[in-house]
């Protein structure tokens, strides 16, 4: 284990660390654009410069490993001279592109120039010109002049991807990055380039011109696109999520999320079922649980909890489910379940996962198993038949084709009550004799099981959109109607007795307790 | 029946077009227009007839539309009845009194003679010949105590106003208003009791013709000249009476909002607001008859102009007789003018009185000084007649 | 170094004619009467009015008046703006509101698609004319904003505010050359 | 406390105090304060004071805004005298980031924050006036102060909110004409005090209602914080420009009156000779300045000027980041104080290293006033509220931040 001193800090560190590593664990911070924890070090931008002793040279910190003994400095009057050298020789052909740019606000270049430069410019010649909005890919857009050209573009696409479609052209102050010939940047991750470009040379598509980024709310959440539950960054502004940004995590996605997962938090937002519904026109929740017990209470008298239907989203979080379960199990006393969500989709041995939904896993720990639900063409041909009358669904995903997702909606016709529970109008809410508007995961808190069964904790961006409700409210609002002891006022309730129903189960491991 | 016409005649001319149009228009206008003038500003402008701003005067017409646009509120639990009668019982005393108010000689039928030697006392003479009283409303030989005795009246609608208006504010208007007036009528009276004695009558009209005579043949005897103590105290008692700055405590807007008149809206709030303005011209009338000559035109006599002893009829006696009249007409709204105008200045310059000091003013400063006036009146009419 | 002394103010003795009210009356009525009658005077050049009939008379507003905000123009006529937001971000009242655009002319790229100032709601602060760096917003207008008996007119939109605008002529984006 | 007052009354006759709620709606009032009066007849034996109807949230709303949007928050603290508030506040705040700013700036500074008192005690003697009745000496005082207003809209380019501190500098420098504005000015200014002076100083109505009303002893004025021209009224001659100068008070002459009994007409008179004095400063201010930089030249707290944000990188970065970040200031905290028109204008300001403060509170002379105005006005009658709260001279703006 080498000792290294640091700027008069003295500590112990791995063999084989880097001096950045090493000023990180002491507690500086050693400026850098091309060094990404995740890729490879070329050590080409010469911004982590620091001073080592003995050493003629200034040495780069992002490539060096401490030896024992080491003394650095990280501040020392030649490393702040470099350091100034170099942001004056990466700005000198930098446009004035600021207030058009979408790095503005995270921008590396930005934050260092204040820290470590705030001086003027000796430039006097013209700055150079080169493309600007260039469509490297159906996600990206280019722009020659901002790049500094760290390639951490290239090498993600080289170590991560493996899809080798960026390299660098030309040379000196022309040089650029560019696409192999006959290629674009159009793999499932291209976005993640324009992430870790520290400038606004590669910006996404989808975020232009959208929002500026010191404008927007951060708030830790987890992709709901697929079953992998990539951590993100849910950054909103004027309660409108403007997009999701990955969020470290080593055992889940490291740094990375995918393209199609970016785009998911538009579904948020499309098609919002605002307003509670009865038979296609808008009231109140007061008005609509009243309406919603008597005509629950008149179904269950009427066919029996056999004829009733109760369809489980695994979209919903594991408190939702859990109150699903309590609703449809103790206050509707309903058997006949069944499991609704997406179908399955496209899959990759990366971070994309054929189940399209945040949390089956949840699902199953909840519900102790996926065996006890009906399958969905059956609930159709019942449907149908006339033995299910009443329908009580949850979000409208059903995990069928559109062929027979056409036949379920014929049969919803046939329905005595088909009670609709969800974020969205669908095909389903002017169809449905009830509607109630629950409210996405950006408005709510919650857990989700990914398909490796971590549970994910994601925590309310901001305040839900329209009257719509957690749907573990709206279950409560009609037990309570329906004159059940159900009691949970706050989702910690809920979590703690989740919790101590798995412990009493022993499934500890399995079961979500946060 | 000619006798009623010439009367309906008479209260119209002065009553609405007199009163009315001096208290209302000229003093609303005046008020704004000079105090505007005072603190160099323009005044208002902005009202148009036909696109000319005519200085300000169609503001009058738009301030009557407005006020009698404007909502009626009367106050939860406030009595409705009194709320009601209280304006009116304000307003009305300030016009009553100028039934004895006289804008000129009676009408002689005759040929006037003015007699020097008997203190310039104008008789009427010729077949047939008597005096018509065409320019007042009414020929009172207690002329004087009739106006006071109505002016007098106008304390009980401030006070009632006040007390019906179930506000503190009001309250504490009308308290302060009652007390006010009847405090200054004492001296108000009593300074005028010099007069009186001097006069020797209460009929206004012999009071203006007293004030005819030419002291020396040059100095015009009017009260001014033979009671100045008096004259001061009555103006400050008048301004008192008229609850006008300095003495506008009763309603002083900056300690108990608008007095007696905060809970007053539309046509109401008008009536209050018109009837100070018409006490204030009334008081003006009062102090021009009794002090300042009333018609009297300094040395303009109906039968000529005389002076130093002199006589001379510049245009013929028939038509110098009418041109006297205008004169003499011209006299007293030029009097009652200025005497309203300097009521204004003073209300633009001078600040507020307290309530206490007000009382100080009215019992230990003014009312011992009009007793010594009269006093002293007394003493010298004894000692010289 | 200054000079600073306490100093004791006078209060008023007064004698018993100053008591009797009457001289202090005369002295303001001639202070008053004074504005009055100077103001009555037909030489209109010897009046102190003071105020002035605003509609017919409009105030000259100094060069540094804030008044309505107004768009510059480039020199094409196209808006200066480029939708930066940073006038929007420092407007402690919140009152811009900006969504940008892609421009056609790549040499723009990004233009105020919407741009809109609640003139109602704005303080007339200055602070974004200090934050725009392209020169693009200005409040030296020289005039304020009218009255307006419908909320919804104060919402001042980009072409309104063009229209305002004049030409710029600052240089932006420093030298450039095609490599 | 209320049995004590009830007592004595009820013995002979029955009667009972009048309670009377004089405002928050209520003409004298300005701004909006309410007191509650216990009153026998008109006299006033005890008064509640209670502020806090303007609801302006002065100290919450600046933690969410940047260390320069406070600026137009200031503005509306004491809304006669903008500047002074504005300047308080750049002093507080440059004391925290520990900067100097050029000698010229400093002397604009005092120059115009002196014109601000002026406007102050104008708009303060003249509402006075205005609410005894004496209309036209207001209207008159209010001339002059449209003739200030004038000159701080010339400079600053708003009549009262003006906006024109900021953090290291100043908006901007005075405007070229700007001596020769101000002498005409002067001119009339004292033309002006002239003629109040003479409808008002001796008059015997105007002595009978300021002297021995709303009077203030030195250890009351002492003991319940009063500063400015009410605590120098009692004869105590502290004054903050002159016990601890900031700006370049230490280097003009001018004199600090003071009274000696305390009441309204000797806050007056001394409020009437804070004209003067202030005249004389900014006669010096004028002598004595020098032509110069106006803005600290430190690129972390000013905005770099408009050509260099406009092309070049380096000044469109650092614009960027004090625009979206605000200046940042060290963690730390300060109390600065500055003679404003009341009295003690005292910032005392948290930071936590970021752009935006992390905590302001702002030690404004009027709320500290309220606290012990009940003493001036109990025992006096309904009409001595009027002389005693204009001359305290509340301003709703500072007293409910």
């Amino acid at each position: 284990m080498p000792k290294v001193t640091i700027n008069d800090t003295e500590l112990e560190v791995e063999k084989g660390t880097t001096i950045l590593k090493a000023a990180a664990q002491a507690g500086y911070e050693v400026p850098h654009f091309c060094y990404h924890p995740a890729l490879s070090i070329p050590a080409n931008c010469r911004m982590c410069l620091v001073e080592v002793e003995g050493a003629p040279n200034l040495e780069p910190a992002c490539y060096s490993e401490v030896t024992d003994g080491m003394v650095v400095r990280t501040k020392s009057e030649r490393v702040v001279k470099a350091q100034k050298a170099v942001l004056e020789f990466i700005l000198l052909n930098h446009p004035v592109d600021c207030p058009i740019c979408d790095q503005a606000g995270e921008c590396k270049l930005q934050d260092y120039y204040m820290a470590y430069d705030a001086q003027e410019s000796r430039l006097r010649t013209e700055k150079n010109q080169k493309v600007k909005v260039f469509p490297i890919g159906p996600e990206v857009l280019y722009d020659g002049e901002r790049c500094i050209l760290c390639t951490r573009c290239i090498r993600f696409c080289e170590e991560i991807t493996g899809t080798n479609e960026l390299t660098l052209i030309q040379r000196g102050d022309s040089a650029e990055i560019r696409t192999f010939p006959g290629k674009e940047l159009d793999n499932p991750y291209s976005v993640c380039t324009a992430d870790i470009c520290p400038v606004g040379a590669l910006t996404s598509r989808d975020f232009r011109f959208k929002c500026r980024v010191w404008l927007l709310t951060s708030t830790d959440s987890v992709c709901t696109g697929c079953s992998n539950g990539c951590n993100i960054h849910l950054e909103h502004f004027r309660n409108e999520i403007q997009r999701y940004r990955p969020r470290y995590n080593p055992e889940v996605n490291d740094y990375w999320m995918c393209d199609e997962g970016r785009l998911t938090y538009k579904e948020v937002h499309d098609d919002r079922l605002r307003r509670p519904m009865s038979n296609g026109a808008a009231l109140n929740w007061h008005g609509v649980t009243e309406t919603t017990r008597d005509k629950l209470n008149r179904a269950l008298k009427d066919g029996g909890a056999s004829h009733f239907g109760f369809v489980i989203s695994p979209q919903a979080s594991c408190e939702d489910l859990y109150l699903a379960k309590r609703f449809a199990g103790d206050v509707l006393e309903v058997d006949n379940l069944y499991l609704g969500g997406k179908p399955d989709g496209w899959e990759d041995d990366f971070l994309v996962k054929a189940d399209k939904n945040p949390n089956r896993q949840g699902v199953n720990a909840v519900f102790d198993g996926l065996d006890q639900f009906g399958d969905i063409e059956s609930l159709i041909e019942d449907m149908e038949s006339g033995a299910i009358k009443n329908l009580y669904m949850m979000e409208k995903h059903l995990p069928v084709d559109d062929e027979t997702r056409g036949r379920f909606l014929d049969a919803i016709d046939e329905l005595d009550l088909f009670v609709l529970q969800g974020q969205h109008h669908a095909e389903l809410s002017q169809k449905a004799h009830l509607a109630l508007p629950a409210c996405s995961h950006a408005e709510t808190e919650g857990t989700f099981v990914n398909f490796d069964g971590i549970a994910q904790p994601f925590e309310q961006a901001f305040a839900p959109h329209g009257d719509s409700l957690p749907h573990w409210q709206i279950f409560m609002k009609l037990a309570r109607a329906m004159g059940s002891p159900l009691s949970y006022t706050f989702v910690h309730q809920i979590q703690d007795e989740m919790f101590q129903a798995s412990q009493d189960d022993g499934e500890a491991a399995q079961t979500p307790a946060e | 029946m000619v006798e009623v016409l010439i009367s309906l005649l008479k209260i119209t001319v002065i009553v609405f077009v007199f009163v009315m149009g001096v208290a209302s228009a000229m003093t609303l206008l005046g008020d704004r227009k000079q105090s505007a003038k005072i603190q160099n500003r323009v005044g208002p402008n902005q009202a148009k007839f036909f696109g000319f701003s005519l200085f300000g005067f169609p503001h009058f017409i738009a301030d009557g539309i407005k006020m009698v646009l404007k909502e009626n509120i009367v106050p939860a639990n406030a009595n409705k009845f009194l709320h009601t009668i209280a304006p009116a019982l304000v307003f009305m005393p300030a016009l009553i009194g100028w039934s004895v108010m006289p804008f000129m000689d009676h009408f002689c039928t005759g040929t006037v003679q003015t007699l020097p030697d008997q203190n310039y006392t104008e008789i009427c003479t010729g077949p047939g010949a008597e005096w018509k009283n065409y320019f007042s409303i009414m020929h009172m030989n207690s002329g004087v105590l009739f106006a006071f005795a109505i002016a007098a009246i106008s304390v009980y609608g401030a006070a009632i106003a006040g007390w019906a208006s179930n506000s503190k504010f009001s309250l504490l208007g009308g308290l302060r208003s009652s007390a006010q007036m009847i405090s200054y009528e004492v001296s108000m009276g009593l300074s005028l009791a010099g007069v009186l004695m001097i006069y020797g009558t209460l009929n206004i009209n012999e009071m203006i013709r007293m004030q005819g005579n030419l002291l020396g043949d040059w100095l015009p005897m009017w009260g001014i000249v033979i009671q100045p103590v008096a004259f001061f105290l009555f103006l400050l008692a008048g301004l008192a009476e008229t609850k006008r700055a300095p003495f506008d405590l009763p309603e002083g807007e900056s300690e108990i909002v608008a007095g007696y008149i905060t809970e007053y809206s539309s046509m109401k709030f008008a009536m209050m607001q018109l009837a100070e303005y018409a006490a204030t011209v009334f008081i003006a009338a009062l102090v021009a008859v009794v002090f300042l000559g009333g018609w009297q035109f300094p040395y303009v006599y109906a039968d000529g102009i005389r002076i130093f002893g002199g006589h001379w009829v510049p245009f013929g006696e028939e038509v110098w007789y009418w041109i006297s009249i205008f004169l003499r007409i011209g006299a007293m709204v030029f009097k009652i003018l200025f005497l309203v105008w300097l009521q204004f200045m003073m209300r633009w310059t001078l600040p507020r009185f307290r309530y206490d000091q007000v009382m100080t003013l009215g019992w230990k400063i003014l009312l011992p000084l009009s007793i010594a006036n009269l006093f002293v009146t007394a003493l010298v009419l004894v000692i010289i007649w | 170094m200054g000079n600073v002394n306490v100093k004791q103010v006078d209060r008023v003795k007064q004698g018993l004619w100053e008591k009797s009210y009457i001289p202090e009356i005369l002295r303001g009525l001639s202070v008053t009467a004074g504005h009055f009658f100077r103001n009555l005077s037909p030489n209109k050049s010897k009046r102190t009015i003071f105020t002035r009939d605003y509609p017919e008379e409009p105030t000259d507003y100094p060069d540094r008046y804030r008044g309505l905000h107004r768009l510059m123009l480039r020199e094409d006529g196209q808006v200066r703006c480029v939708a930066c937001m940073c006038c929007s971000t420092i407007c402690p009242a919140d009152c811009i509101h900006i969504e940008a655009g892609e421009h056609d002319d790549p040499g723009i790229e990004k233009y105020p698609d919407v741009f809109v100032i609640d003139e109602l709601r704005c303080i007339v602060c200055g602070l974004c004319v200090e934050a725009c760096p392209c020169d693009a917003i200005r409040m030296d207008s020289g005039v304020h904003i009218p009255p307006y008996t419908e909320r919804s007119d104060a919402f001042y939109g980009r072409d309104l505010l063009m229209e305002l605008g004049g030409l710029s002529q600052a240089k932006q984006g420093g030298d450039r050359s095609p490599s | 406390m209320a049995e004590d007052i009830y007592e004595p009354i009820d013995q002979d006759v029955h009667t009972e105090p009048m309670i009377l709620q004089m405002g928050p709606s209520h003409p004298a009032t300005h701004g909006t304060v309410r007191f509650t009066l216990t009153l026998e007849g008109e006299k006033i034996i005890k008064c509640e004071t209670e502020v806090g109807y303007l609801h302006r949230g002065f100290e919450k709303e600046v933690e969410n805004s940047t260390w320069t949007q406070v600026f137009p928050y200031t503005d509306r603290l004491n809304y006669v005298s903008p500047l002074l508030n504005n300047f308080g506040y750049s002093l507080a705040v440059e004391r925290l980031l520990e900067i100097d700013v050029p000698p010229r700036c400093n002397w604009i500074r005092t120059l115009m924050g002196e014109i601000s008192r002026l406007s102050d005690h104008l708009t303060c003697t003249g509402a006075a006036a205005l609410e005894l009745g004496a209309m036209s000496a207001f209207l008159y005082a209010i001339e002059g102060r449209e003739l200030v207003w004038d000159l701080i809209e010339e400079v600053t380019g708003a009549r009262l909110t003006v906006s024109y501190g900021r953090i290291g500098g100043l908006k901007d420098d005075l405007t070229e004409g700007f001596e020769e504005r101000w002498k005409y000015t002067k001119k009339r200014l004292f033309e002006i005090r002239e003629e109040i002076g003479q409808l008002l100083t001796r008059n015997r109505i105007f002595l009978d209602r300021f002297q021995g009303t709303g009077v203030l002893t030195p250890d009351m004025a002492l003991s319940y914080g009063y500063t400015g021209p009410c605590l120098r009224s009692t004869g105590v001659d502290y004054d903050v420009r002159k016990d601890h100068p900031y700006f370049m008070y230490d280097e003009v002459d001018f004199d600090v009156p003071v009274g000696s009994k305390g009441d309204n007409y000797d806050r007056y008179l001394v409020r009437m000779d804070e004209i003067v004095q202030s005249i004389r400063i900014i006669d010096q201010c004028l002598e004595k300045m020098e032509p110069g930089p106006i803005n600290s030249d430190d690129p972390r707290v000013m905005l770099p000027e408009k050509e260099k944000v406009y092309n070049t990188i380096e000044g469109m970065i650092s614009h960027f980041k004090i625009i979206f970040e605000g200046i940042q200031v060290p963690p730390g905290e300060v109390y600065s104080y500055t003679e404003a028109g009341n009295g003690e204008l005292g910032y005392y300001i948290v930071s936590n290293g970021t752009g935006k403060p992390w905590k302001i509170h702002v030690r404004s002379p009027s709320l500290i006033m309220m606290g012990g105005i009940h003493k001036l006005i109990e025992g006096g009658l309904i009409a001595d509220i009027i002389p005693t709260f204009d001359t305290v001279n509340m301003i709703g703006g500072e007293c409910d931040k």
